[in-house]
């Protein structure tokens, strides 16, 4: 593990906590609206793997803010897409859950449970057919893991040995269902045992995400067919901000505080990369710029007008309009 | 009571007299139900009647068909009318049709729920309506109640029938206010005149009654006209005697819906108008509709496509003044 | 050619073309398809090209937009409308809405087509009609043509083009003779004027074209009277100005669709002739549909359930008789 | 093993066969119509699981004459029905694929592919509700096994320990698709392993079959949970009468005919339980009577009128009719 990689993912996490904690910030305030699902616990998972797989596509879920950043969107256009603005990453036309930027090979937020699976699979499939060395990533949760397209997806990848990555981010709860009770087991990797290889990761631990996910990514571009990675991690607020989490107990929440993804890669940047806390201070503070910079840019930005509500509803104009 | 509550009330009592009667869907048990209908039930009835399910839409459908097969008074509910288009096979293809495939050997005593519309910001794939579709089936009835007392009535009638019941909800009506008549002898089936009219009937339901209703005063005293204002309640069966009374002493229709207007639900209303009270229309009728566009993000998009009270008020009025009201 | 092979050849003709256009679906490759849509293409193409999927509808349609988004132009086959149903979630959450929810980002080069309607006896769950639904959804096109020549034109350009097109065909179609022009400049999206008439408009589209022009000659013998008969052929959008031009001479309108008259696809052409149209109708319109029943297997049930050529030729004459034809 | 019950078994498969054969004459004679699919080949199993599967609710699909009438259906109710007759189990309303009979709990002929497993999971859901003896059973194709309404069935069952028996039939073809080619492999029990018990039988042994299906019964009765049973097996005919099956070689057909159900079947109550060649004869004849007292019941039922049309389409009246 490189130390400028190390240290690039570090900033990204705290960039990525920052960020979300503004998110939160402006919802309550009422400028950011509709369903916000904060990544805050998870930052090791979602900025990790977005760094190793670094030449592919990627499909993930509403919870996106960090994995668009991670894959380079700008963080200004991924919060003036939360403000609503026509210089979001969306135009404002998604929101929070629906951020896509096919230049990143970004398709990330679909708040379709389970939905994007099937289009994962399906762009794996041309990937394989152009002879790209583009292979797929997949994110989803333990909630997802037992939706149909999810089980469809695992055996279709699967036969057709697709480039396709699976990554599925165990936080243990699907809004306010701990996944043991509507899953035989906590493990979602067993569900893909029959059909591929699978690895597991502590979702915590963003240098081990990376290996894994590098080592992951070699697999499937070698054209050995898909691999399932699963990792477990914890989110620390409610599902959206609109959650109170109560059906959560204070200590479960506190023993996942206590192997915080942050500060245990700070740790290995002091101990192993030796950076001092003058350094981290630095990062710190970029982060907090890049954050209000891209607030301050998100209230400036302007809304896209309502006359060019039927803009993008089709690509080819017809001369028919209904 | 909230109209929440007047659904929870309503599952209560149903669980309370019958020991079949169960609920599944995400997170309907220990979490309460994500907009709280459900609240509260699990620590009466346990676990074996409010079922917490994994997300499969397909599933919670279709385990509900096969739980009223085996005995049972299943009440499925999905989260947002989105999730609802996974269970379609289930719905239309199995719920929908073994009675009259079996020659009515099997029955379904069944209901269906979940809320749909345009609620704040939740963009394309949490905002739409599907009573267009699902009204459309035979062999299903389909309510879409926007009265808190009727809807407690509704879901009660439709818990304890024997025939398929989809129960239409609205994500802006959980929390409205009404008074609750347990007592009350309604009928579910037959739409509710909201208010008495001489000039223009309007058609409506669910939400947009209240946004009709809110805009009405206005609109009456600037035009100076009297309009009568009809809940359908039911949208399969629809109850057209109501509508044709209405028709015969206004002489006029204005059809007003939160959906699409491309082959929205109001569709079925204007054109069985036109064929079947033709002769007793003084003008054109009028479809007020949401935009055909998915919805946007973006609060004045979003507004911007679908009827708000301001924007049926004016197009009440152009259109009055256009057709010489 | 017979129908089916017009869509056989256009498909052909687009892979020879564009590398990039590949099929996907239950038995298209080696099978040759359940309808024989495909046959023969495999043996050109390979199975890279055509692709045979797993019973899977859902990951069918989800495969293709992920295709589509991958850079490929997928055509999925689903084998009868029905199934299509398990598909929904992909067509209307996914399909229709990314390239309008991206801001034009996504684009979504795909068709999705699928056969339906009552063939011969296939019962409730392999006869439905679901075009009322799919032509509802904003950003879908959908086209559902009748003639064959048009039919191969409709599909080249379903296939060639850049927006998601839903390709609705018929089982009772797939055997219809007709001449394909391939150098004919036709617009699949312009309603077709099969014959014209001065005192009745008769909308119409898909198999019920062919029911209808069977009983005309009766009919106009019968009556008298002399009907234009427009086949609509792009359900969404609807050339509307083709219609007004014909209502404004005739100004009388019969619609006519196999599917359930309740919330049928036809009650949106009804409807908005009735609210655009409606001084320039002489009699209340009609329409003319299928009843609200699930397909019954039985033969005779099964015919009285939908119109027939003898059907609707007698409910238009009843219908002109009370109307002052 | 009794005798009596191999004899019964044997009976009921000779029978299945001339019922299969006369039904297909008279699909050409133009008396019987929509789609009809055989079950020629695959008697040994839907004979044997119904004898063994004794107590309890059976969901099955569109290939199910034969345990229609394993399950105690008058073959008269049967026929009449793929007659369109008034006097068939369904009334004529549906055909070949709708077999329905809730008084030999019999849910037989779902169309969709897959889509019955759902509604056997939510029986079983019942059954246990109410303590019943009472297990479910649903068979279904190899091809099924690939659809996501069967997936998401192996995981909730397996979750709320629900006592189903699902029977997978691997007659290794979907129409005309060899499961191989949709699937990663050739045995579907796989995709059930991380869920339950799993069990394999030859679908062409019924004295086999009936003992496997025996067990899982017993397995599933003691709350152990769901259990998977798959049998191989084989049809004769095409996927449905319309099908000339030219996907697959003269000689795979012929592999499997060597190993022929009822033969097999025949040698073991002629070698084992010493049946002479006139008690076999007489088992023939008298399954020749039934079926063509069926046919004739069935030619000389009436069908229902269309004035009835809207007869069940509701059970619960109501003044507003649309
Ligand atoms: C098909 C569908 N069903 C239900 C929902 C509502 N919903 C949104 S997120 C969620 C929980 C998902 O849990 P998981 O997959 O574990 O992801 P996490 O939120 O934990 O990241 C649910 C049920 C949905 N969006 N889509
Ligand atoms: C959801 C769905 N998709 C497709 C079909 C068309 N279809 C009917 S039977 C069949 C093959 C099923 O194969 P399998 O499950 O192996 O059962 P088998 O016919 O071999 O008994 C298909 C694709 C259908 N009826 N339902
Ligand atoms: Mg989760
Ligand atoms: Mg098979």
């Amino acid at each position: 593990m490189d130390k400028s990689i190390a240290e690039e993912i570090y900033a990204l996490m705290v960039l990525g906590r920052k960020f979300e904690y503004a998110a939160k910030e402006h919802y309550m305030t009422g400028e950011i609206s509709g369903f916000l699902h904060l990544d805050i616990g998870q930052e090791a998972l979602s900025v990790a793997a977005m760094k190793a797989f670094d030449h592919g596509d990627v499909f993930t879920t509403y919870r996106e803010h960090i994995m668009a950043m991670s894959r380079g969107i700008e963080p200004k256009a991924v919060m003036a897409e939360l403000f609503g603005k026509s210089t979001g990453v969306s135009e404002g036309q998604g929101g929070s859950m629906h951020l896509f930027d096919p230049s990143h090979f970004f398709y990330g937020g679909d708040a379709i449970v389970g939905g994007h699976i099937p289009n994962a699979v399906g762009c794996a499939y041309a990937r394989k057919f152009k002879e790209s060395e583009h292979g797929v990533l997949v994110l989803f949760g333990d909630g997802a893991s037992n939706s149909g397209a999810f089980f469809e997806s695992l055996n279709i990848a699967s036969t057709w040995k697709l480039p396709l990555l699976f990554l599925c981010e165990n936080n243990q709860y699907a809004i306010g269902t701990k996944i043991t009770r509507v899953a035989p087991f906590l493990e979602q990797r067993k569900k893909a045992e029959p059909y591929m290889r699978t690895m597991e990761v502590d979702g915590n631990d963003a240098l081990a995400v990376y290996e894994c996910i590098k080592e992951a990514q070699e697999y499937i571009s070698k054209g050995h067919g898909p691999v399932f990675v699963e990792a477990m991690t914890y989110r620390y607020e409610g599902h959206s901000v609109s959650d109170a989490a109560t059906y959560r107990s204070a200590e479960e929440l506190e023993i996942w505080k206590h192997k915080d993804p942050i500060a245990q890669l700070k740790s290995v940047l002091q101990d192993r990369f030796e950076l001092s806390s003058s350094d981290l201070d630095e990062i710190d503070k970029k982060a907090q710029e890049t954050v209000d910079e891209a607030v301050t840019f998100a209230q400036e930005s302007p809304e896209a007008g309502v006359e060019t509500l039927y803009d993008h509803l089709f690509k080819e104009v017809n001369h028919v309009v209904s | 009571m909230l109209y929440r509550e007047a659904l929870n009330r309503a599952i209560d009592e149903c669980m309370a007299v019958d020991s079949t009667v169960v609920m599944l869907g995400e997170d309907v048990g220990l979490y309460g139900g994500s907009y709280r209908v459900s609240e509260g039930l699990v620590a009466k009835y346990g676990e074996k009647c409010l079922i917490d399910t994994p997300i499969a839409e397909l599933s919670i459908v279709g385990n509900a068909v096969g739980m009223a097969i085996g005995g049972l008074r299943p009440i499925a509910e999905i989260m947002t009318a989105n999730f609802a288009l996974l269970a379609f096979d289930q719905i239309i293809n199995h719920m929908s049709k073994y009675h009259y495939m079996s020659a009515g050997k099997i029955t379904l005593p069944m209901v269906v729920r979940f809320p749909q519309g345009v609620s704040k910001q939740l963009a394309a794939q949490h905002s739409e309506s599907y009573e267009q579709m699902l009204a459309a089936v035979p062999g299903l009835r389909v309510f879409a109640v926007s009265d808190v007392n009727y809807a407690y009535h509704a879901l009660k009638k439709a818990i304890l029938m024997d025939d398929p019941v989809v129960f239409i909800e609205h994500e802006l009506l959980y929390n409205k206010k009404g008074d609750v008549d347990m007592n009350a002898d309604l009928d579910p089936f037959k739409a509710r005149i909201v208010k008495e009219g001489q000039d223009v009937t309007i058609v409506t339901y669910l939400k947009m009654v209240d946004d009709v209703m809110e805009m009405l005063p206005e609109l009456e005293e600037q035009t100076g006209k009297s309009y009568e204002v009809i809940d359908l309640q039911s949208l399969n069966p629809i109850d057209y005697d109501t509508l044709k009374n209405s028709l015969e002493k206004t002489g006029r229709l204005v059809m007003v819906e939160e959906d699409h207007y491309m082959g929205g639900y109001g569709a079925q209303i204007v054109s069985w108008a036109a064929e079947k009270m033709f002769y007793a229309l003084d003008a054109a009728p009028l479809r007020i509709a949401g935009k055909n566009v998915p919805i946007p993000y973006n609060r004045k998009r979003e507004l911007a496509s679908i009827p708000t009270p301001e924007t049926i008020k004016e197009e009440i009025k152009a259109w009055g003044a256009e057709n010489g009201l």
